[in-house]
């Protein structure tokens, strides 16, 4: 990330760093099968309530995009356009192997292989799926870095626009979703 | 009004809006227990504010930003004319009829601002909030007619202070049990819990009129909303649980009301917006009628 | 079924009093839940037993795993310099590497948690400490049952024992085609025997070819680094079987008999082929083979691929050498050495046979006659022990045994002459070659056999194979082990009875190497002949005065640089026995890289 | 057993078969030619094998054929039965059963967008379901490679490894 | 009123998984909708194409992420009849208990989440953590939570550790303690039963137009139509159970079924706890050599088992190397997850949409594979 920004960051930005980092809602995504260890942390047995953190219906509500494994292409350009839609300040999580390399769907002609080729990655969790504790762990840690302003994906992306897209558009084609239902 | 007043006025809208906040997140936390889990921090919910008013936003036209400032402001306007127990900060203007006019407007500017958005999702939760309304209104105000018919007294404090004469037998809700029953079911329905939530089911229909609201306009709708259950509930305690002697007491009663209907509320799946409608035409309007009908006809519980 | 209430949901307000069936926080973010005992965490890799094999890439469906050189590891016979990484980018956690780990060091720990935003810390080398350093219990481990490979041979079929003492016939009958198939699907193809065989065999790859029903694909393969694939694999020392990995944790994949079930099996047409297609080039350039071994076989043979004319002087009548007039017939049947020394023929090398360099031509028209001379004449001057009575006439030695026995198998001489009852001494390869011939003519002859078998070692120190030591005891061989020779015994008339001996004993000493100590006492070992095959050495007669004297010549071995060119004598190259020993495959090993050196210095002469 | 055997001879009787197959007890693989499969199917479903179970291809590209597989169930026997045509791979059209199997519709599109493979009568299945915008040979031939489109299309990660330890060498 | 299009998914929270559904919607009713699937594509199909036949067990149970264990079973199963392969006896019975505790776990889910469609959370909050234990005890046996690639061609991975059986029993004794408290919080509430009783009817034509399996198929036409009592696999002949049937199949009568497949899923691991050989092998070798090099004789077969949403089956076409030719993947909901969708979902309203997929039990990753 580009930015050094932590020693010019205003107080105001501080504080309102402290509640981002306190409640981060995320979007309810299940892009992936990593999705299947969401509900146990969301649920009673590892609340992620605690955290403050909650799911949320729309991506204009949400704070945190979960990529919860592989991406198929198609998916992706629902991920992207759900991603621009997020109101800033957003953050992005990868979960397990699949967003960092491919996973074992490396060879696959349907999925992407890197995440951070096409969304700023604030963070990546190991696992295939990871566990409810390493999930919670993770948005420990992103809490963290949160408050510590050190979570700019959303600024690299502004930032960066034109890579992204480059990217996007050497993927997909076509970034947007056109089908004879989006006329 | 003075000067006086209007600081007077906002450090009402203040003490309200902290404590409905808080008490939000109790009940975030109770609900949590019921569900077997620890739940969030009890001040949750002044983060979840805080950060949703810190956060940009997207603007879909000038009707959608408008009519959330509009609906915000309707609502305050109206909070500032709740009795805080005893105390008031516009005395005398705490009127059934004022409250419920320009309660209106607050809901008409949100139902203004969420068409605006110009998603399909929330135009479906409009109407269905409107709906919903329809259906709840009816019996409620059917039987606050009959209290007002009763007492001859408009006034919110008149009305808590007719019951508090009685003592604890005194409350309307003991008085006018079918009154009481219409009036928690209804209040179930204006607060939007379950099963009268089907406006803004996530399942459903994407949570509705809130779909396209994000950042600051998001917060201006939990200010809303907290400020909105502050009246709604607040009514309730003046109308049928003998208001407040005190702000302790109002307090109390106030919250043992919203966590009851809480709890209520989480064991209990949603209508449909037709069953809704058709459960509110058939159950508590039929008690409505019958506790109005006994009020007017009977005089029964009036003296 | 009216089966509804209202107040049935208000039953779950029971658990507004009830504790929470959440995790505490402590056991989520302090001290993590311990997974179980079986868990499929992060890696772990023992370096110490980690052989470097890479198996475990393979059989990831992930292609999560590289094999990274490390610096600072050597690369030793049975261990590559490498170790896996493991992308947990595309890890999918299924522990197939655990299970089929060949040397038992991977596993998986308990640790489960890594998260960073920087994805390079994703990439990740194992130790025996997991991924942030921190030790963690061993969770996941393979076991029996999780076993994914085939630890045990497939046996070959061999003649039956009975009976087989009495004629040449071959011992092996060599995989059928089923056995051969389960065998190669042993291999895991790592290729440590690669570096540990002497010719650095292609290994790997004509196993798979024989897995693959490709033996013409295997034949070419073969012809690749060795020419004599017929012998080696009969005779091979096969030392890349104790460098397979498999022999970690079980028997070895059965490299040699694969090799010779690839010959044995493709079709001539296709052998021959196989032989002689490398051959495409012509070069302008001549070279000199002394010797007809198989170091100079190889270099003749590689030489012509690269498109040189090649002659291979022999002093006997039939080229081969060693495989021709060393190994005995039941153990390398002559047509099999025909076989192979026929398509290097066929390949364009010629053989001037019946020539000895040194005594029908000399080494200096060698030097005219060609651009570069590989010398590989081999040791064939018998060693003589030093114990009484040594130079009696009776006193037999092998090269000359074995030489006349292998005429006799192929019909080309008269049975050897011996005696009823004979000794031999020895404790080598050849010294049983030596006994088990011997015990086959007394049986083929007589009907029955005395052949006694002195030797200073007890049987598990012998310096032959195992499998030479088992076979001739089955088939009637007596051991006298255990005992030193001292002296051949003579009767008045000067003919030998017996053969004196002295009780050893061997014994580990403190740094664990085996140490023979010889008393006083005395045995005797009756028997009228005496055979000596305790080694043999070189015969230089063909290297002038002048040049003798300027080869550094260390324990009879001439000294040569890595492509087996003669210091100070830079179109001399020398191979086999002289310059290496002791076996077939090295000798082949080295004619292949004096036949490159030959290459490369007439190239640079251009 | 016996009600395998029955039907057996049945098919062999009213039908021309190309072979038949029986890999276990309940399950049965009958190959017949292009011309025959609808009746064979017709006569399937009206004899108690009402369910399509799957509707596949297999791609013998050494063979230049697809072979399409039609698997039908009987749930009161609990018999499989795999019905199997070829059709050649350079002039893959084949007629719908949607006719007889309703819940055909989708299993042929699947299969025209994974192999190409025309179902003639189906106008739904010439539109793209799986994949989206895709331009290449249809994925599951024999002759699309995977793992090079994956390759052009979705760059992998070069990882910058900073680990690589050294050995001390133990003398 | 205008029509206008809607569309469910992929990231509706009515949705399970990522999958979307297009819908023209005049009120609030549909009057056309199609399935629009593919967002979990990965070409399963041609991946297992691409690895050994052992290196596909990490591939086969990602194919489902809800219950991956039937994807192992019927794997293993083709190559056991291709390879013409006993497994052990005891193999048999711990492939029983572990397919039995997988279905318990997709159907807790599946009771607990029928509140996210009607709105109570309560039960989804209940419903998830009780299926954590039973992922805890598949941790134990397994070694993962979620994706176990235990159930391996020629029987199961390993053996089961020490003392699992007293834990099995102990966990079932609490599901059955805690199968009650869900059905009075939400099958007894007159509320769930006004949205779903006689709400998103599922005739018997529709079930033999679609060729819709599992639940669906039993409770509309009023047969024991299980793959585990028509064509046993495993050792189900050698347990009794019986599973519910019923001519008239509504919203409500599916969700009720569930709870009764899972008092019958418990009674069967307890049976098959007892009645398994305590001891003996648990894996036969498909083929010699290692499982680089395994290779399985040439043949086609289809194998199928009873997943919690019905038949789902494998075509394993081998051509004798040592990856597989072809297989073919039958999701049990790919009937009514696509041409259902398409021809059946039209009619309801739109309150109705998630309420539909998820008592018709439409799963996205068996859809896309």
């Amino acid at each position: 990330m580009t930015t050094n920004s932590k020693d010019m960051r205003k107080t105001w930005e501080k504080i309102a760093d402290y509640f981002r980092a306190h409640s981060i809602w995320m979007k309810w995504y299940c892009t992936g099968c990593g999705a299947i260890e969401m509900p146990p942390t969301m649920t009673s047995r590892f609340d992620m309530e605690q955290l403050g953190m909650g799911p949320m219906a729309t991506p204009r509500q949400a704070d945190v995009l979960l990529i919860t494994g592989y991406l198929s292409a198609k998916t992706l350009r629902r991920v992207i356009y759900s991603y621009e839609q997020m109101q800033d300040p957003k953050y992005v999580v990868g979960f397990g192997s699949c967003t960092l390399n491919g996973g074992i769907y490396f060879d696959s002609y349907a999925t992407m292989t890197r995440l951070d080729h096409y969304l700023p990655v604030d963070l990546y969790i190991a696992g295939c799926m990871p566990r409810p504790e390493a999930i919670m762990n993770a948005f420990d840690t992103l809490i963290k870095m949160i408050e510590k302003g050190e979570a700019k994906g959303w600024r690299h992306y502004q930032e960066n626009h034109d890579w992204y897209r480059k990217n996007q558009l050497h993927s997909l084609k076509e970034v947007y979703v056109k089908d004879e239902f989006h006329e | 009004m003075n000067l006086m007043n209007f600081v007077y006025a906002f450090l009402l809208l203040l003490a309200a809006f902290v404590f409905q906040t808080t008490l939000t997140g109790i009940n975030r936390k109770v609900v949590a227990r019921l569900q077997r889990r620890r739940g969030p921090r009890f001040y949750q919910q002044f983060i979840d504010i805080f950060k949703a008013l810190s956060k940009g936003s997207t603007t879909h036209g000038w009707v959608f930003d408008f009519g959330v400032v509009m609906a915000l402001g309707g609502i305050m306007a109206t909070a500032i004319f709740i009795p805080f127990g005893p105390l008031k900060a516009v005395p005398a203007m705490d009127n059934i009829f004022i409250i419920a006019y320009v309660l209106a407007v607050g809901m008409l500017g949100m139902a203004m601002s969420a068409s605006g958005s110009g998603n399909p999702w929330a135009s479906i939760g409009v109407s269905r909030a409107l709906t919903n309304m329809l259906a709840y209104d009816i019996p409620f105000m059917m039987v606050v007619f009959g209290l007002i018919f009763a007492f001859d007294t408009s006034s919110l404090s008149g009305l808590a202070a007719i019951q508090r004469e009685g003592g604890f037998l005194g409350w309307h809700v003991i008085r006018f049990p079918l009154g009481g029953i219409v009036a928690m079911i209804s209040l179930q329905g204006m607060l939007g819990k379950k099963p009268f939530d089907s406006f803004i089911a996530p399942a459903e229909i994407a949570s509705g009129p809130m779909v396209e609201y994000g950042g600051r306009h998001l917060g201006m709708l939990f200010l809303l909303h907290e400020f909105s259950t502050f009246i709604e509930v607040s009514l309730i305690v003046h109308l049928f649980f003998g208001g407040g002697a005190t702000v302790a007491a109002f307090l109390v009663k106030y919250a043992l009301i919203y966590t009851f209907l809480n709890i209520v509320s989480n064991v209990l799946p949603r209508f449909k917006i037709d069953q809704a409608v058709t459960f509110f035409y058939k159950v508590p309007l039929a008690l409505a009628v019958v506790q109005t009908f006994l009020i007017i006809v009977v005089g029964m519980g009036v003296a | 079924m009216k089966n509804k209430s209202m107040f049935s949901p208000l039953k779950a307000w029971k658990y507004l009093v009830k504790e929470p069936v959440t995790i505490p926080k402590k056991m989520v973010f302090d001290e993590p839940r311990e997974a179980s005992d079986n868990y499929r965490g992060f890696h772990v890799n023992d370096w110490d037993k980690c052989v470097g094999c890479g198996t475990c890439g393979e059989i990831c469906p992930t292609n999560a795993i590289t094999m990274l050189p490390i610096e600072g590891l050597v690369e030793s016979d049975g261990h590559k310099p490498e170790r896996p990484a493991i992308d947990y980018g595309r890890c999918s956690f299924c522990a197939l590497c655990v299970d089929i780990c060949t040397s038992d060091s991977l596993a998986m720990s308990k640790e489960y948690i890594h998260i960073s935003k920087d994805a390079d810390t994703f990439y990740f080398l194992p130790d025996s400490k997991g991924i942030h350093q921190v030790e963690f219990d061993i969770a996941y481990n393979r076991d029996e049952v999780s076993e994914l490979l085939d630890l045990n041979r497939y046996e070959i079929e061999e003649i039956p024992h009975e009976g087989r003492n009495q004629s040449f016939m071959e011992l092996i009958k060599g995989y059928s085609k089923e056995m051969a198939l389960a065998e190669a699907s042993r291999c895991v193809e790592c290729g440590v025997c690669t570096f540990t065989c002497p010719a650095h065999m292609n290994i790997p790859e004509y196993i798979r070819s024989v897995w693959q029903g490709d033996l013409k694909e295997g034949a070419d393969w073969l012809y690749e680094t060795n020419p004599l694939s017929n012998v080696c694999g009969r005779i091979c020392t096969h030392k890349c079987e104790t460098a397979c990995v498999l022999g970690q944790r079980g028997e070895p994949v059965a490299i040699r008999w694969l090799k010779r079930y690839i010959v044995d099996n493709t079709p001539e047409g296709d052998f021959v082929e196989a032989a002689t297609a490398k051959v495409s080039r012509q070069i302008n350039g001549r070279v000199g083979i002394i010797g007809s071994g198989p170091a100079g076989l190889s270099c003749g043979y590689y030489l012509r691929t690269m498109g040189y004319e090649v002659d291979i002087y022999e002093e006997k009548e039939l080229p081969g050498g060693v495989i021709r007039y060393g190994a005995p017939e039941y153990r390398l049947p002559e047509a099999s050495v025909k076989a192979d020394i026929d398509n290097i023929e066929k390949s364009g090398v010629k053989f001037i046979t019946g020539t000895k360099v040194g005594r029908d031509i000399s080494l200096e028209a060698m030097k005219n006659k060609y651009d570069a001379v590989f010398s590989a004449s081999g040791y064939w001057i018998p060693k003589v022990l030093k114990i009484d009575n040594k130079d009696h006439p009776g006193i037999r030695f092998s090269p000359h045994f074995l030489a006349e026995a292998r005429d006799f198998t192929r019909g080309m001489g008269p049975m050897p002459q011996f005696h009823e009852d004979v000794i031999v001494i020895g404790g080598g390869d050849v010294s049983f070659d030596v006994a088990r011939t011997l015990n086959r003519f007394q049986r083929m002859k007589n009907g029955r056999a005395n052949v006694r078998f002195i030797a200073r070692k007890p049987e598990e120190h012998l310096a032959a194979s195992r499998e030479e030591v088992v076979e001739a005891k089955e088939e009637g061989v007596v051991y006298h082990l255990d005992r030193s020779p001292t002296a051949v015994l003579l009767d008045e008339k000067g003919t030998i009875y017996g053969v004196e001996v002295a009780l050893c004993e061997t014994v580990m000493d403190e740094s664990g190497r085996a140490k023979t100590v010889c008393s006083e006492e005395k045995e005797i070992i009756y028997g009228t002949e005496v055979y000596m095959a305790v080694g043999n050495d070189p015969d230089f007669v063909y290297f002038p005065e002048a040049m003798l004297s300027r080869l550094k010549i260390d324990r009879n071995k001439i000294a040569v640089n890595q492509q087996g060119q003669v210091e100070g004598f830079p179109w001399l190259f020398a191979g086999g026995d002289i310059v290496r020993g002791p076996d077939i495959i090295s000798a082949v090993a080295d004619g292949h890289k004096a036949a490159v050196g030959i290459d490369e210095y007439l190239m640079s002469l251009k | 057993m016996n009600s395998m055997n029955k039907l057996v001879e049945e098919l062999k009787g009213r039908f021309t078969l190309l072979e038949v197959l029986l890999p276990d007890q309940q399950q049965l693989i009958v190959d017949i030619d292009q011309m025959h499969l609808h009746a064979l199917l017709s006569h399937l479903k009206a004899t108690g094998f009402r369910q399509l179970s799957l509707l596949t291809a297999v791609d013998w590209i050494e063979e230049n054929t697809f072979q399409l597989v039609y698997i039908v169930f009987n749930w009161d026997t609990g018999i499989h039965v795999l019905v199997r045509t070829k059709l050649p791979r350079d002039k893959a059209v084949f007629r719908t059963i949607t006719g007889i199997y309703p819940g055909a519709q989708y299993y042929e599109r699947d299969v025209h967008e994974f192999f190409g493979v025309a179902f003639e009568g189906n106008v739904m299945s010439f539109k793209p379901l799986f994949l989206e915008l895709w331009d290449e040979l249809p994925p599951m031939r024999k002759d699309f490679d995977p793992e090079a489109y994956s390759r052009e299309k979705f760059p992998e990660r070069p990882y910058v490894p900073q680990f690589v330890p050294k050995v001390e060498v133990v003398e | 009123m205008k029509e206008v299009k809607l569309f469910l998914g992929p990231q509706h929270p009515g949705m399970h998984g990522n999958y979307s559904a297009h819908m023209y919607v005049e009120g609030d009713m549909i009057n056309k909708s199609y399935a629009l699937p593919g967002m979990l594509h990965r070409g399963f199909e041609k991946l297992m194409e691409r690895r050994h036949w052992m290196g596909n067990l990490a591939l086969i149970p990602r194919i489902c992420v809800i219950e991956p264990d039937p994807n192992e079973m019927v794997y293993a199963m083709s190559i056991e009849k291709l390879a013409g392969i006993e497994v052990p006896e005891r193999a048999h019975w711990i492939r029983m208990i572990i397919l039995e505790l997988a279905r318990l776990a997709a159907n807790l889910m599946a009771i607990g989440g029928i509140g996210a469609p009607v709105g109570l959370y309560t039960s989804v909050y209940w419903g998830v953590a009780d299926r954590d234990l039973v992922l805890d005890i598949f941790e134990k046996i397994t070694g993962a939570r979620v994706y176990h690639m235990y159930i391996v061609p020629g029987g199961v991975r390993k053996d089961l550790p020490e003392g699992i059986e007293e834990e099995i029993l102990g966990l079932l004794d609490y599901i059955e303690a805690r199968l009650p408290e869900f059905y009075d919080l939400v099958m007894r509430s007159p509320i769930f039963q006004t949205r779903t009783r006689d709400n998103i009817l599922l005739p018997e034509e529709v079930v033999w137009e679609l060729g819709v399996t599992g639940i669906g198929m039993r409770s509309a036409v009023n047969k024991e139509y299980d793959i585990r009592k028509v064509k046993p696999y495993a050792r189900y002949d050698q347990v009794a159970f019986s599973l519910p049937y019923g001519p008239y199949s509504d919203a409500f009568t599916r969700v009720d079924f569930k709870y009764v497949e899972m008092a019958q899923s418990i009674s069967i691991i307890r049976q098959s706890i007892e009645k398994m050989p305590k001891e003996g092998p648990v894996r036969a070798r498909i083929a010699t050599g290692s499982a680089l090099r395994w290779r399985v004789p040439p043949g086609m077969v289809y194998s199928c088992v009873e997943s919690a949403r019905g038949e789902y089956g494998y075509l394993v076409v081998s051509d004798g190397r040592e990856m597989p030719y072809r297989i073919a993947v039958r999701g049990s909901s790919y009937p009514q997850g696509l041409l259902g969708v398409e021809k059946y979902l039209p009619g309801h309203r739109i309150d109705d949409a998630s309420l539909w997929m998820d008592t018709m039990g439409v799963c996205a990753p068996e859809i896309d594979r």
